[in-house]
């Protein structure tokens, strides 16, 4: 049974990482670049959740929006002002302009907000529910639900509205979109936007099991990374199959091995995988052109 | 003028596919020493992917390469270099942040030895193969007409000055062959003649040259002998004259006569 | 059918990329309804001409008209509405969407939700005219066959409801038989929509087969222009080097 | 030309040596070391991402490597800091080259990533090995090889001592990079950075000069650590990690890619920055973010970028005027 319960608990830190890797994906097929500051927009979204929970005393259901607006904004204003700007030098500066955010955004929260780790309530209830035999707090249920949610959500955004395959067209091919009257540069905001929005989701999502504020939830936003590398960055399914598979890996580290070596073999683990098929699990070989 | 009558170059049965796409198929010819030859054939005809696999940056499908009677169909870029056959890009590739002048000594790199050790240490086997490259550099940019030019950032040369500074840094490799990808695209007529007198130059120390081509009227101008490409296919090998008359080179550049 | 006013003027255009100029002065009229062809060896300038008039480009001095007004200023994605549209050579199909989803972007400039019934007979009309792409309605767009992408091309560009549509070596890379069709169905258009021909080729004696008027480029230049016949039959005699110096 | 350069390292070299006895307190000396201990860490980065074109974001896993090497040597073991430091330069070398392997598969941000995965790894390992590098408890009381006989001792002859040893390595390491630079080593490096596919295609074995890169940036980030473990006489897990990488970085882009005055800028700025302001201690990494935003945005040259530049474009008109 211990099997089911580490899959279980994999599965749902794994749909955190799918979230937060669908983001990085929407990103880097958008504006060729990878963000590293997505960590600190998880971050962020936890304590800007806090904020409107405890202070203002909002509802939760209306706070997940207020918050996905919030970083959706800010991941505008993050690329159009800076990102963007730097990407035209070289790939180097696109990588340091996003370093840089990263560092801006987490230490605007401990300077204005706080550097400790805050509590924050979960959607219901902290007792464990005992489903089948495996133990499951509420909010890894909430978790697997909103995430199923969001994910047939962006399925049918991407594949059934036109905006939602405008976006992939400008991504794809800019100049054939221009061609059929897309504004790419409209479109390409739009990814930002969704990628930071749903970077501030993961942050709520993850909050009450991370605490936030704290370091940890900038880790999970690496992690999203390294889920989307290992999915394969250029497949749109990367994302979530990296996401499940680096969630269940390290819950079953976690579990059989040792918690203090999980970071590191999934560190280790998407080295090996890259370093066998750089493309990533899903991902398909680019050729580049002479 | 004296030949030496060897093939320095001799490609058999070359095919490249691309998944599904062949790019190149059952290639065969061959380059004889000295010569300055010309390849052209529509877009998309399989010229650059040719080159591409001479010079290694492509893996082969099937077929071989023979350079100066070695295989090097498995070789790797920097190993055909070292071996006398080096390539051009479609477009100017030039290491922007160096002068003109370390282009072209970066060029040397093969011909004119020193080590890391020496170099960390600056012994003077290092600061001999120093004088030595810039010596060599600045002859092959007297040569291209470019000395006066030695210490300009390569990023603010013009068009012409950076192809021909790309000539320079390539016949510093020490080469026998030179491959050059479309080095008229961009030019205008005057830059035109001038590349086609360098090319004469260069070619009458006994330098083997092959260029992919536009400019049918340059090719047919300079070459000895030209190369048709067709849908990847070898299409026509002959002098500039046979080439023109060819009925099936005219059926590939002008499509065929019959009705809709 | 008479040509009574010019669709598109092309005045003194020089354009190029970075400090390379590729166009110098051109100058090209071509009249409504009048299908007209650019043609001339590759490297000359044809696709840099068609990028220039569809705003992919912008020209570093001289002016495009369109039906009167000046194009300076209108981003491509504005020029659409306008009715310029470009089937590209590299055919541009957004390769992991499918067939149809590629159409509806065609129609992106207009479609609304007031206008699905226009879409809807827009898009069978794509059908009737290309048939296969109905089968392949569902299919990823970069799972058809070279022929089929053109055909996709074409068709997306048609769902913009064009006046002008600027096409870039349609013949490259496919079978003379696929070549023939696509070519047989441009002209069809022609005829039976009020949509003009701006027909790119290296393929000259098929471009000149259905068009009325034709320039000849040459190195960045036009270097003459001239009906149909007459170019075609200059062609014929100067062979494939086109040079008018060289072949003199 | 050659004879002024080599008087200005001349002149350097007796400015470190006396620097100390020009009536400076003690803090500021030991300031200025530890200014010398990123320096040469920041020297090695900035020839990576400057020189040779490549990523690291993990550079902060070696100076660990070199700091926990020595440490264990002298404290453990027994052996001279004067044999521990190469030793500790040598393993981070050895270390380094295990990015400089996967820089041959990745490019641009695949490479960022990776690297930095590698650094998280190794700060993993720094914290979750304790019978090698003490685990969080670190190693303390790591002795001045300066003062035998007895543990820690602030002590100012030893502090001038560390001072001379972590800015005389600077100034050997710097010396010996801008040799390689002006030489044919450094202009295949300078190639591959500008456009690896052109260097390839000239002859330049960039694999060899890729891995070649990182173990030299690796060496020295090696060595800076050794120098750091007795300079506070304790090290511990936490000053290895990313975040110190990401103030490695800082320093670098601060000061100005790819010139070894830029990296030394840079770490005077970044070492003595925050004692100025001491009052604001929390904001010292925003402030530091916000410049390298900044610096990327508007001055990529970094802050040695604009003042040469100004320097240059003074001379030139006293020049003219002349």
């Amino acid at each position: 049974m211990d099997l089911l319960q580490f899959t279980v608990s994999g599965l749902t830190i794994g749909s955190v990482y799918a979230i937060i890797g669908i983001g990085y994906y929407l990103i880097y097929i958008s504006t060729r670049v990878i963000n590293f500051a997505q960590g600190a927009l998880v971050q962020l979204g936890g304590v800007v959740a806090l904020s409107f929970l405890i202070s203002w005393k909002l509802p939760y259901a209306l706070v997940f929006f207020i918050t996905f607006f919030v970083a959706a904004i800010l991941g505008i204003v993050f690329d159009k002002a800076f990102v963007g700007p730097a990407g035209r030098h070289s790939v180097l500066s696109s990588i340091l302009m996003t370093v840089g955010g990263f560092l801006v955004f987490e230490q605007a929260i401990y300077v204005f907000w706080t550097k400790d780790e805050l509590m924050f309530p979960a959607i219901s209830g902290e007792l464990p529910i005992n489903i089948l035999g495996v133990m499951i707090i509420p909010q890894a249920l909430w978790i697997i639900i909103i995430t199923a949610f969001i994910l047939s959500g962006l399925w049918i955004f991407f594949n059934c509205t036109v905006y939602g395959s405008a976006i992939m067209a400008a991504a794809e091919k800019p100049e054939a979109a221009r061609l059929v009257g897309i504004n790419v540069n409209i479109m390409t905001s739009s990814s930002w936007a969704l990628a930071a929005g749903l970077a501030g989701v993961a942050g709520i999502l993850i909050a009450p099991i991370t605490f936030a504020g704290g370091s940890l939830s900038a880790e999970v936003g690496i992690k999203g990374f390294v889920a989307v590398i290992l999915g394969g960055i250029t497949h749109p399914l990367g994302a979530v199959a990296g996401g499940l598979l680096l969630g269940i890996t390290e819950s079953l580290t976690t579990g059989y091995v040792s918690s203090a070596f999980k970071d590191a073999i999934s560190f280790g683990l998407l080295i090996a995988v890259l370093a066998l098929r750089p493309e990533g699990i899903m991902g398909q070989a680019r050729r580049e052109k002479v | 003028m004296s030949r030496i009558a060897f093939d320095i170059l001799y490609v058999d049965g070359l095919t490249k596919a691309f998944g599904g796409l062949v790019a190149l198929q059952d290639v065969s010819f061959n380059i004889a020493a000295g010569r300055i030859v010309g390849i052209i054939g529509p877009n998309g005809a399989g010229k650059t992917t040719l080159f591409n696999c001479i010079s290694g940056l492509e893996k082969v499908t099937s077929g071989t390469i023979l350079f100066k009677e070695r295989n090097i169909t498995r070789l790797l870029p920097h190993e055909v270099v070292k071996l006398g056959m080096v390539r051009t890009f479609q477009t100017t590739r030039l290491f922007r942040h160096m002068t003109a002048l370390e282009n072209v000594m970066a060029g040397t790199y093969l011909t004119v030895r020193s080590s890391l050790f020496a170099d960390l240490l600056l012994l003077p086997k290092a600061l001999r193969a120093e004088q030595k490259s810039r010596e060599k550099a600045m002859d092959l940019l007297k040569l291209v007409k470019l000395d006066d030019l030695a210490d300009l950032r390569a990023e603010n040369l013009t068009l012409s000055q950076a192809r021909r500074m790309e000539i320079a840094r390539v016949l510093a490799t020490g080469a026998e062959i030179l491959l050059l990808d479309e080095p008229s695209a961009g030019l205008d007529d005057n830059e035109r003649m001038e590349l086609v007198a360098l090319l004469r130059e260069i070619n009458s120390t006994g330098m083997t040259v092959v260029l992919i081509e536009h400019d049918i009227d340059l090719i047919i101008n300079l070459c000895e002998e030209i190369i048709v490409l067709n849908y990847g296919r070898l299409l026509a090998k002959g002098s500039p004259a046979a080439i023109k008359n060819n009925e099936a080179v005219l059926e590939a550049y002008l499509g065929v006569s019959d009705e809709l | 059918m008479s040509y009574n006013y010019p669709l598109f003027n092309v005045h003194e255009l020089i354009a190029g990329y970075g400090g390379i100029r590729v166009l110098h002065s051109v100058n090209i009229s071509v009249d409504r309804g009048e299908p007209t062809a650019l043609v001339g060896v590759n490297g000359s300038g044809k696709t840099t001409l068609l990028r220039v008039i569809s705003g992919l480009l912008h020209q570093v001095s001289g002016s495009i008209e369109f039906l009167g007004k000046s194009l300076d200023g209108v981003p491509a994605e504005k020029r659409v509405a306008f009715g310029i549209c470009l089937v590209p050579e590299s055919r541009e199909i957004f390769a992991n969407q499918s067939v149809q989803a590629n159409l509806r972007l065609g129609a992106y400039s207009w479609l609304s939700s007031s206008k699905m019934d226009l879409y809807k007979e827009k898009l069978d009309f794509v059908f009737s005219v290309f048939p296969i792409l109905e089968n392949r309605r569902k299919q990823n767009a970069g799972t058809l066959s070279g022929g089929e992408q053109q055909m996709l091309a074409i068709s997306r560009a048609l769902m913009a409801q064009p006046k002008l549509m600027l096409l870039d070596e349609p013949s490259t890379g496919l079978a003379p038989l696929i070549v023939r069709e696509i070519f047989r169905v441009l002209k069809e258009l022609n005829k039976t929509l009020d949509l003009t021909l701006f027909l790119v080729e290296q393929n000259t004696r098929l471009a000149l087969k259905i068009v009325k008027k034709g320039y000849l480029i040459e190195r960045g230049r036009i270097m003459f222009s001239d009906s149909a016949e007459s170019l075609l039959e200059y062609v014929n005699k100067v062979g494939f080097t086109h040079s008018a110096v060289e072949n003199k | 030309m050659d004879k002024r350069k080599n008087l200005i390292w001349f002149v350097l070299a007796i400015v470190i040596a006396l620097f100390p006895f020009l009536g400076v307190n003690t803090f500021t000396v030991q300031l200025l070391t530890l200014a010398g201990i990123y320096a040469t860490v920041a020297l090695g980065l900035s020839f990576v991402l400057g020189n040779a074109g490549q990523i690291s974001l993990g550079q902060a896993a070696f100076f660990g490597i070199g700091a926990f090497t020595t440490a264990q040597l002298i404290t453990k073991f027994q052996i001279s800091f004067w044999l521990a430091l190469p030793a500790g330069g040598f393993l981070a070398g050895l270390a380094g080259a295990a990015p400089g392997y996967l820089a041959l598969r990745f490019q641009g941000h695949y490479l960022a990533m990776v690297t930095l995965c590698f650094g998280l790894i190794l700060q993993i390992l720094f914290l979750e090995l304790p019978s090698i590098t003490g685990g969080a408890g670190g190693i303390p009381d790591i002795p001045s090889p300066f003062i035998l006989g007895r543990a820690i001792d602030n002590s100012a002859g030893a502090i001038i001592k560390t001072f001379h040893v972590a800015w005389f390595l600077l100034l050997a390491t710097a010396w010996l990079l801008n040799n390689l630079l002006s030489a044919r080593s450094g202009r295949a490096f300078a190639a591959i950075r500008d456009d690896t596919l052109a260097a390839e295609a000239t002859g330049i074995p960039v694999a060899g000069y890729k891995v070649r890169a990182f173990i030299i940036a690796a060496v020295l980030a090696g060595l800076s650590g050794g120098v750091y473990c007795i300079h506070t006489h304790y090290i511990g897990p936490e000053i290895f990690g990313v975040g110190s990488s990401l103030e490695f970085l800082i320093i670098v882009v601060i000061g100005g890619l790819g010139s070894p005055v830029g990296a030394v800028v840079g770490s005077l700025l970044f070492a003595v920055l925050p004692e100025v302001m001491r009052s604001y201690e929390e904001y010292r990494l925003l402030v530091f973010g916000c410049m390298l935003m900044l610096i990327v945005l508007i001055a990529p040259g970094g802050i040695w970028g604009l003042v040469s530049n100004r320097i240059s474009k003074v001379w030139k008109n006293v020049k003219n005027r002349l």
